[in-house]
């Protein structure tokens, strides 16, 4: 079987090319059953691959498919490593990747561009298999820059709405940004070790580094740089909130449980570098910290439940980081695979209630949609009851590890800890502020639209009533995604190998008991503030009084604006960009060639003064000039 | 023989400047012919009866004659010669007149430097014949390859 | 045979020519200006005649025989243009001809 | 003989469809094609060979010939083919190909002589990637200019003096500064050794003092990076392209700018390692320079075939970069990115030149949302967009990551900042689909009710032969992206000796200058 590991991006691909090929032509059916088909066939595949691989001793499996080229010393292949870690991510994205696939069919089923959407699907997952599977850096680049591809053609799928348009190449040129940094550290970690396999690389980079020395510093910032762009950390996170502007599967499969992970994996795949370079570990553990109290903060005061759920991816992928900053390589992958879980499950529940409500993003229009969506809100509650970390779900396990090993870290730990602690408690609210003022309260849906958000870019506002839409190719994923999420802790993520230590995190029964009773004290101020309930009428009475106080009020916006990080870079780079290229838009190098046309045409219309037209004047400067020349020619 | 030389020098000198003064277009024509006659006894005392002859039955003669011709065609009248008249302002000399005087002494300047008397050998036709198509048949055909063009070009041009 | 003082024929050839120019730069009929030019041209004959014998050469005089070939030549084409230019423009001005300045 | 047979192919072919044209119009562009397909089956059969022995020296050559021509000046027609001059003949017969077929429904004024100057250039395209004789290169670098003046100047646009003028002066005035470095180079092999020679191989012998040496070497490299083009002298390329016929720019992108590289690679450098060494910090900058001030030029552009123009001069600069880093990566780099750009640039054009035949403007204002009347042709655009802003898995990714990694090697801080490139790259070329395929259907005339929609009804799609052309260069971009190896190795000798003699040369100088008084 492992040897047909190559086999596991083709399958995906195959479908790709089957959906460009016939241009949409396809019955909606059999488009359906190869872009889903596609994915499914990997995921068996792979769950193969896996039996054979962890039933073996082979601690990993190298394929080689081709040389992609040869130069020099620079002999890249196409060729796959399969150890732990891959095996993983290898079961995330295709398992994962299927159900939302399937959930697709039925999302999708009224939109136009059926076939173009499962053709940039399936080629999404083969980017990213070929992601998880390379052997090499560059080969990894591959993928990771056709996963940025497929995320900008997804999120402007709906492209006769220019603002979809401008979110999806927000999303590519600042992941770009991360990505050009990655390029670099390419670049310098070929010039410095020769090879860019990365098991070389991990083998020798011991040798030829001390810890800490500049080029290993360097090299380990500059692949930062990419996985900061592709995970939407910190300061390159401002992309992820518009990219919620794609269909919500997208959303659930790219922005939630796979690409923007590819930034954790990078990081944990070339772990050796970072434990060389212990300055850059410790920037990624800050970096992760910074990012999820500051997203967490921002989700508090969102409106839109896609926003709000894309916050909190950027703050949950803020753990993974924490996690891998504090040496915590495995607690990040656990935490990344629970997550994937659980968010795909909530972007899922999401679509369900966008769809069931005509498009309706606003959490304050829904309200009291228990009874009318149960479907949905039992998978909300699942799965923010797992995002929150309430004990017994997945995100229980995943997070606490986290937590426990930030508490380890010897210099900052306590620091590293308490943010972390901080960020669950936020994480609580938020995410039970989604759930308490959707799915309780009064009925909001038909309140008069002063403005409304609507990604299709469909003029059909007419709201009909409320009714649950609901297949079974919307509820199997709903579900089976539930159940992960709730059980998904008791999974073992088969990854020691490949860090090479198995971590066992412990801790005085205070903190553990601490690490439990936040979560829950955070649903309760939630559940006190947002669900109405009248014992909770002094705190709401004085949120609203906060929100309408200045400095409330200020503060609302500015969490809202995302820390008004994107118009600073607006103001930073954007329009002084913009403003340059306008000035010089007719070419100041064209124009001085201009210039020299001009003085040419100066001296011409003087010299043409000279042209009479008259004969005499011909002849007399030809005597002239006689006189001149024998005059010299005697006298001189 | 001297003397002769000098005597068609002056005679060609006058007849050339009446040319050039002259308003009659025929009269100046007259004085064209005289000048070129006299050129033609200089040749002679020069010792080169062969050009002298060439210059008086083809320059004096035939071109000349081509020239009356053009002359009866165009037809000139007595407002032509009014004209002229009013063309040859003195203030329209003086420019030319200076820079061609110049000229002239820029000339007579390098000519002068050297004291050569010359002793005119006579050569004959026959001579000049042997050279004409020896040495030089290049030259000649050349010569009659620019009176083919032309002739194609008068006729040509002079064609309505 | 007495001799001629050779550079009193070349001064004669130098005035005639001189005149032939200030004819050219002076008049404005075109029929006299072709005039001087023939002048001028046989200024130049004089010249080579002078010169072929002072070194009692014959190869002045066939430079001669070109310039009379290239005079008749130049007055024939220069006579057709008077004709063509009398029939445009009717007149032998030359100042008519200023079209082609700059 | 085959090189000779090649160039005489082309231009036989040239005359013939300039005299066709008298019996039918559309015989032209029969016998062009013809011909055009006859050259490739002749370039692809000399793929098809393998090269003698390639670890020898001189082996690298498949084919090496010389006949006297101007013996008394040391001028001799002396033609060679590496791997290296065959990979740019086929890029030029492909993209002959692609230009007759872009010129095929487009040209309708006087066909024959416009075939007749498409053959020409094409064939003093062939001649300058072939010739190693100085004189006979120049000659060719003159023939290919003249008629390419002519296709701009009578089949061009609405300012087509301008810019053919602008064509050629530039490149008029360089190669004269070029000519003149190639004196200089032969006088100086006078000097040394007695007798003129053109010849690229006796070249290398002769021996320039250091500050005359960079004079020579400069004259070289102005006439290359004119024709490049290199910032600053890029300014004539945008008015030649965005007012050449499409089929003009597909070969003044695709093929005439490939010449300055090749020239580059083959000439500049060799000829005068030292100086190029002294001067290759100088070129990195002017590489970044003109990637990235390009780059953010052809942002700003609403003409579309402009901003592909100024996109072309970014990419070119990714070749030069790669070329002054000269080490093997560099140089591969280089390499295929003038390949591969090729194909896009190309692609692009033939995408501009396809929009203007429908819609009668390029202003990019002017449309949007084409994607929804025409989508086969938003979807080719959105491909070789992606493709030109660098997309592993197709070409021009692997001859931007080469250059980039043979220039991280020569200089950290040029390849640093060349790297930004990648970034204003995504950003124009999104910009391109954002402006002309997404969004709103809006075409030109579209002012009342309908008008526009009927005007928009009737902008067809591509056509199947259009999809054949566009399919081909989508194939030969997926295979030079997923296993460029096959033309890397084409090319893998001759680098490799370029680089092994340039060592070598280096070393043998001083001997040289020993013997000499």
């Amino acid at each position: 079987m492992l040897e047909w590991i190559g086999l596991l991006p083709a399958f995906p691909l195959a479908g790709f090319l089957a959906l460009v090929l016939t241009r949409g032509k396809l019955p909606r059916r059999i488009a359906g059953v190869i872009g889903v088909g596609s994915v499914g066939l990997s995921f068996a595949l792979a769950a193969a691959i896996t039996v054979e691989f962890l039933g073996s001793d082979a601690l990993s499996h190298t394929q080689v498919l081709w040389t992609w080229m040869s130069v020099g010393n620079f002999t890249p292949g196409f060729s796959f490593y399969l150890d732990g870690l891959t095996v993983v991510m290898l079961l995330i994205i295709s398992g994962v990747g299927f159900l939302i696939h399937l959930y697709s069919t039925g999302f999708m089923a009224d939109d136009p561009g059926f076939a173009r959407f499962f053709s940039y699907m399936n080629l999404f997952v083969a980017s990213m298999l070929v992601l998880v599977l390379a052997d090499n850096l560059v080969l990894l680049y591959l993928g990771w820059e056709g996963v940025g591809l497929c995320s900008y053609l997804l999120i402007g799928f709906w492209y006769d709405n220019p603002a979809n348009g401008y979110a999806a190449r927000k999303a590519f040129v600042v992941t770009r940004v991360g990505d050009t940094s990655m390029a670099i550290g390419l670049f310098l970690l070929f010039q410095q070790l020769g090879t860019l396999n990365i098991q070389e690389i991990l083998t020798l980079a011991p040798q030829q580094w001390s810890e800490g020395s500049g080029m290993v510093v360097a090299a380990s910032a500059l692949l930062l740089g990419g996985a900061v762009g592709k995970s939407a950390q910190l300061p390159l996170q401002t992309w992820l909130p518009d990219a919620m502007a794609g269909p919500t599967p997208i959303s659930a499969l790219i922005h939630a449980a796979t690409m923007v992970t590819a930034g954790v994996y990078l990081i944990a795949r070339t772990h050796v570098l970072f434990e060389l370079a212990p300055s850059v570990q410790i920037l990624v553990a800050f970096v992760g910290l910074a990012t999820l109290l500051m997203a967490g903060f921002t989700a508090l005061t969102q409106r839109d439940i896609k926003r709000i759920l894309a916050y909190s991816t950027v703050s949950q992928i803020g753990y993974m980081f924490l996690a891998l900053g504090v040496g915590a390589w495995s607690a990040a992958i656990f935490h990344l695979m629970t997550h994937a879980f659980f968010k795909a499950l909530l972007f899922l529940a999401a679509g369900t209630v966008i769809l069931s409500l005509h498009h309706e993003h606003d959490i304050f229009r829904m309200g009291g949609m228990r009874k009318k969506l149960p479907v949905a809100f039992w998978s909300f509650v699942i799965g923010s009851a797992a995002l929150t970390a309430l004990p017994f779900t997945s995100g229980f396990y995943s997070k606490d590890a986290i937590l426990l090993a930030a508490l380890e870290q010897p210099q900052y730990g306590t620091l590293l800890w308490l943010g972390g602690v901080l960020g669950a408690f936020l994480t609580a609210i938020y995410s039970f502020r989604l759930v308490f003022v959707a799915f309780f309260g009064d009925d909001h849906t038909q309140d008069a639209h002063a403005h409304h958000s609507d990604d299709h870019g469909h003029d059909d506002h007419h709201h009909g009533p409320v009714k649950e839409i609901t297949g079974f190719v919307m509820a199997a994923p709903l579900v089976i995604l539930g159940i992960l999420s709730l059980v998904g802790g008791f999974i073992t993520v088969p990854v020691d190998s490949v860090f090479g230590v198995h971590e066992e995190h412990h801790a005085s029964t205070l903190v553990h008991g601490f690490m439990i009773a936040v979560p829950i004290f955070g649903v309760l101020i939630s559940y006190l503030l947002y669900s109405g309930a009248p014992q909770g009428r002094v705190l709401q009475q004085w949120l609203k009084s906060m929100r309408e106080s200045a400095f409330g009020g200020g503060l609302t916006r500015f969490w809202f604006s995302g820390w008004g990080m994107d118009a600073l870079y607006n103001l930073l780079f954007v329009k002084p960009f913009v403003a340059l290229a306008q000035l010089n838009r007719k070419d100041l190098i064209d124009q001085f060639y201009g210039l020299l046309v001009e003085l040419a045409r100066i001296s011409n219309r003087a010299i043409v003064l000279t042209q009479t037209g008259y004969l005499r004047w011909y002849a007399i400067s030809l005597i002239g000039g006689l006189v001149l020349v024998i005059g010299i020619g005697v006298w001189a | 023989m001297i003397l002769l030389f000098y005597l068609a020098g002056a005679v060609a000198l006058i007849a050339t400047i009446s040319v050039i003064v002259s308003t009659n277009v025929v009269h100046a024509l007259v004085y064209l012919i005289i000048s070129l006659l006299a050129v033609a006894v200089i040749f002679f005392v020069l010792g080169a009866p062969f050009a002298a002859m060439l210059e008086a039955i083809v320059y004096a003669g035939a071109i000349m004659v081509l020239f009356l011709f053009v002359m009866m065609m165009l037809n000139l009248g007595q407002a032509t010669e009014d004209e002229e008249k009013a063309w040859l302002r003195p203030q329209l000399w003086v420019g030319p007149g200076l820079l061609i005087l110049v000229l002239l002494v820029q000339l007579v300047n390098v000519l002068v430097t050297q004291q050569v008397d010359v002793v005119p050998v006579e050569v004959g036709v026959r001579e000049l014949s042997v050279l004409l198509f020896g040495p030089w048949l290049l030259a000649v055909e050349l010569a009659s390859m620019l009176l083919l063009a032309g002739l194609i070009a008068a006729y040509h041009l002079a064609k309505k | 045979m007495p001799s001629i003082p050779y550079e009193h024929g070349l001064i004669l050839a130098a005035i005639l020519f001189v005149c032939g120019l200030i004819g050219v730069l002076t008049r404005r009929n075109i029929v006299f200006i072709l005039m001087s030019l023939e002048i001028m041209l046989n200024a130049c004959g004089l010249a080579f005649v002078v010169g072929s014998a002072r070194w009692g050469h014959a190869d002045g005089q066939i430079m001669f025989l070109m310039i009379l070939t290239l005079a008749a030549a130049e007055v024939a084409v220069g006579l057709g243009l008077i004709i063509q230019m009398y029939r445009r423009f009717h007149t032998v001005d030359i100042s008519v001809l200023s079209e082609m300045k700059g | 003989m085959i090189v000779v047979w090649l160039i005489l192919i082309l231009m036989v072919g040239g005359a013939l469809a300039w005299v066709t044209e008298a019996m039918d119009s559309r015989l032209p562009r029969l016998t062009a094609l013809i011909v055009m397909l006859f050259s490739l089956i002749v370039v692809v059969m000399l793929c098809m060979n393998n090269f003698p022995d390639p670890l020898s020296p001189g082996g690298q050559w498949l084919v090496l010939e010389k006949w006297s021509w101007i013996a008394r000046f040391g001028i001799y027609l002396q033609v060679g083919i590496d791997g290296l001059s065959l990979l740019m003949l086929l890029l030029t017969v492909f993209l002959g190909l692609m230009a007759i077929g872009a010129a095929w429904h487009e040209i309708t004024e006087r066909p024959g002589f416009f075939y007749f100057n498409l053959l020409w250039t094409l064939a003093g395209v062939v001649g300058v990637f072939t010739a190693l004789d100085l004189f006979l290169f120049f000659f060719f670098w003159e023939v290919m200019l003249i008629p390419m003046y002519l296709i701009i100047a009578i089949w061009g646009h609405e300012n087509r003096a301008y810019a053919a003028m602008k064509f050629f002066v530039f490149t008029q005035v360089s190669g004269l500064i070029l000519l003149l470095a190639i004196l200089c180079l032969a006088y100086f092999h006078f000097v040394q050794f007695g007798r003129f020679s053109f010849d690229y191989f006796e070249l290398h012998n002769v021996v320039l003092e250091g500050r005359f040496q960079m004079l020579v070497m400069l004259g070289f490299f102005i006439g290359f990076a004119t024709k490049l083009p290199a910032f600053p002298l890029h300014s004539w390329l945008p008015d030649a392209h965005s007012q050449a016929p499409t089929a003009g720019s597909v070969l003044l992108a695709g093929v005439l700018l490939k010449t300055g590289a090749y020239g580059l690679i083959r000439f500049a450098v060799p000829l005068f390692p030292e100086a190029a060494a002294d001067f290759a910090p100088v070129a990195m900058t002017i590489a970044v320079i003109g990637i990235l001030y390009c780059a953010k030029l052809a942002f700003a552009q609403t003409d579309i075939k402009r901003l592909i123009a100024y996109t072309s001069v970014s990419h070119m600069g990714f070749v030069l970069l790669g070329v002054y880093a000269w080490n093997i990566y560099g140089l591969q780099g280089a390499l295929m990115t003038m390949l591969a750009h090729g194909l896009t640039s190309s692609a692009l054009f033939m995408l501009a030149g396809g929009l203007q035949h429908r819609f009668h403007t390029r202003d990019m204002g002017q449309m949007s949302g084409l994607w929804a009347k025409l989508p086969k042709m938003s979807a080719m655009a959105l491909f070789f967009s992606i493709a030109a802003l660098g997309m592993p898995g197709l070409g021009n990714f692997i001859g931007e990551f080469l250059s980039l990694l043979g220039a991280f090697q020569a200089n950290h801080v040029a390849a640093i900042f060349a790297a930004l490139g990648l970034i204003f790259a995504s950003v124009y070329s999104l910009w391109v689909i954002q402006r002309v395929f997404h969004g709103e259907f809006r075409v030109p005339g579209d002012h009342g009710a309908g008008h526009g929609e009927a005007h928009g009804a009737t902008a067809q799609d591509l056509s199947s032969s259009e999809m054949l052309c566009y399919g081909a260069m989508v194939l030969g971009l997926v295979w030079m992206g997923m296993y460029p190896q096959t033309f890397l190795a084409m090319s893998e000798p001759t680098m490799a000796f370029l680089l092994e003699s340039l060592g070598s040369f280096v070393g043998s100088v001083v001997s040289t200058a020993e013997v000499l008084p």
